[in-house]
């Protein structure tokens, strides 16, 4: 069926994803099957296609971990099946199915190639194999990706071993630290990365300003018994600050900070902090 | 390598009947190496918590007090403080160190870092929420020096048992970072992408677990902050 | 603990044929003294500076290699790395240090670590160099992540359309990775062959003739959805 492979093609450790862990999560779920061939369900394409660095990647784990032959694949099908992808990427993550499309076309190109008669030799008579280049591509990124595997063995600073820096008491001038915006970012990516696999933290720019609405309105609120609604709603300032604010009330309101009260229809309405 | 179950075995024990020499060397490598690599004082029940076993006081003591013995005579001193433990320079070497330090500016430690920005973008939160994003506890002295830098406040409080405060950044900590408003804050979608999660729950977050601090405490302590 | 080959005679001269023993504690003192209390790798020449008397290199190579060795078997020891020597926890101790500092640096994604790699052992690149490597985008946040801890930089840019930055690692990439130079890198794996060409390849068209036949139609179908 395939190209007969010599031991000689395995004599390096197929690259794993890591041991023991799902390859990706579905909603929570653990998903643990990686694909057999590249026909992977349209409806799991996405996880699958995360779990692996590339087309690259991909191509370079059916070779080694399948036996497969992605130079031999059945051309019909996997065209048919990777314009469903196309469909079904053609929404959101159009850029990331980009990169597959591209690999399965130059799949499909060198096959028609080899669907020809036999190329002339070259100037070095060496056949014209229009394999040749993509090998090459596949080993080079698979020498990258086991020195990148390497690299994360090594003890790292900080993360496997702590430098020393005994304290030096200087005089009485007490500097304080400075911190900038990196610093949140980076401390953000400690958190993410002790994070367990089923608690995301997304937080979106869009979130962040309701965020800091919710501040405005306890602030505002602080040390007022009863706040008319309307008082907490700054009309000129937009009809997108009008619906942020309103949804940083609904926000605080199931959060149980505030409380919003009304003694009967069509009588004003009054907000006031949950407790004081 | 090891420090497991004793051996049971005479020997120069500096206290306990049962407790090797080798066995307690390799416990006074340990206080020492977390010692030195220490931002902060630590102190006997912090250090108790380097072990799994449970080591007791006297005992830790004991070692310090041996280690700070080892200390005498060099450019290093074990000095204990009100909070801790902590190795420091001794002030007369201080001339030949300030030859070469053109004067770092100090950091803050991970723990205060990671409180301030999870403040920052999730405001406002609980203590309890800090935690639980965290995954490990906050300790009071990691939302005393955001407080007292004028960072955060409390805003206000959760209607729930404890009614635990509530933590905001404040304009000051805009200012000083040289923001005009949170939206200034560096975007946080797609980190998830450059980190590995951790897999499975480890040891030391279940260890941290115990150590969370009940919530009514830390309402209480901070109460006289709320402005 | 003793630095011994040197002549016992009298004298205060930390350098010079009359140097005592006494002399030459002090010096590893202050020398170990300022290692310890460093906060970035200090080489031999800001080492020289903790003195006002010139101090050879020579020796304070000897000193240095002597503390090293005053410090094997501890918790701690005395590294050379690309930027200087530095003092360090063994990475061995780091289960029990990691229990009372549970906050760490984030273990990155392959995608950072691909990244990494390829510039850690293909420097200088583009980041066109790094995508064609990897066969896919590389997004601004990786190389940002690595940027902002310091371990690549811009070197200068590429002489092409565009003056693509070209990037290298730094020698803080080497001093947390613990390596003096590049030449350290763990050696890259001599790949073989992937697939070794097929010579007969009419056989390959023979075997899934029929899955190819219907090849025309889909190329047609392909065109209006491709881009």
């Amino acid at each position: 069926m395939s190209t007969p492979t010599t031991p000689d093609n395995f004599a390096l450790t197929a690259p794993e994803l890591p041991a023991g862990l799902p390859i990706a999560h579905v909603f929570g779920q653990p998903v643990l099957e990686v694909p057999q061939d590249l026909f992977i369900p349209p409806d799991a394409l996405q996880v699958i296609l995360e779990s692996f660095e590339g087309p690259l990647d991909l191509l370079l784990y059916l070779i080694r971990k399948q036996n497969l032959d992605v130079l031999n694949i059945p051309m019909a099908d996997i065209t048919r099946q990777y314009m469903g992808y196309v469909d079904a990427m053609r929404a959101e993550r159009l850029e990331l199915a980009a990169e597959y499309l591209l690999m399965a076309a130059l799949l499909i190109e060198i096959k028609s190639r080899l669907l020809l008669p036999r190329p002339p030799l070259d100037e070095e008579g060496e056949p014209d194999d229009p394999r040749a280049e993509l090998v090459r591509r596949l080993l080079d990124y698979e020498q990258m990706k086991l020195a990148a595997l390497e690299l994360d063995k090594l003890p790292q600073a900080d993360r496997d071993f702590a430098w020393l820096a005994v304290l030096i008491e200087q005089g009485a001038e007490a500097r304080l630290p400075d911190v900038a915006a990196v610093d949140l970012r980076q401390a953000w990516l400690a958190i993410l990365s002790r994070a367990k696999h089923k608690r995301s933290h997304k937080v979106e720019k869009d979130e962040l300003s309701v965020r800091e609405q919710m501040s405005w309105i306890l602030r505002y609120l602080s040390g007022r018994e009863y706040v008319p609604f309307e008082e907490l709603f700054e009309v000129d300032k937009g009809v997108a600050h009008l619906v942020v604010n309103f949804i940083a009330v609904l926000e605080l309101v199931k959060e149980g900070l505030i409380k919003v009260s009304q003694d009967a229809a069509y009588q004003p309405i009054y907000v006031r902090i949950a407790i004081n | 390598m090891y420090f497991a179950p004793v051996p049971r075995k005479p020997g120069r024990a500096i206290s306990g009947p049962m407790t090797t020499i080798t066995d307690l060397n390799y416990l006074k490598i340990v206080l020492e190496t977390a010692l030195l690599t220490a931002t902060e004082p630590l102190s006997v029940s912090q250090l108790k918590k380097l072990f799994t076993e449970d080591i007791k006081a006297a005992l830790l003591n004991d070692i310090l007090d041996d280690i700070q013995a080892d200390w005498r005579g060099r450019g290093v001193e074990l000095v204990k403080l009100a909070s801790g433990w902590r190795f420091r320079a001794r002030a007369e070497f201080t001339p030949y160190l300030s030859r070469l330090n053109p004067e770092k500016p100090p950091r803050y430690s991970r723990a205060v870092m990671e409180t301030l920005a999870i403040i920052a973008y999730r405001q406002p939160v609980t203590r309890g929420d800090i935690e639980s994003i965290r995954g490990v506890s906050v300790s009071t002295s990691v939302m005393q020096t955001l407080l007292e830098r004028g960072w955060i406040e409390v805003i206000g409080h959760k209607d729930v048992p404890g009614r635990p405060g509530l933590y905001a950044t404040t304009r000051k900590f805009l200012d000083d970072l040289g923001f005009v408003s949170l939206r200034d804050l560096p975007p946080l979608a797609d980190l998830g992408t450059l980190v590995i999660p951790d897999a499975q729950p480890q040891e030391i977050g279940s260890e941290d677990a115990e150590d969370t601090l009940p919530l009514d405490d830390e309402a209480d302590n901070l109460e006289p902050q709320a402005d």
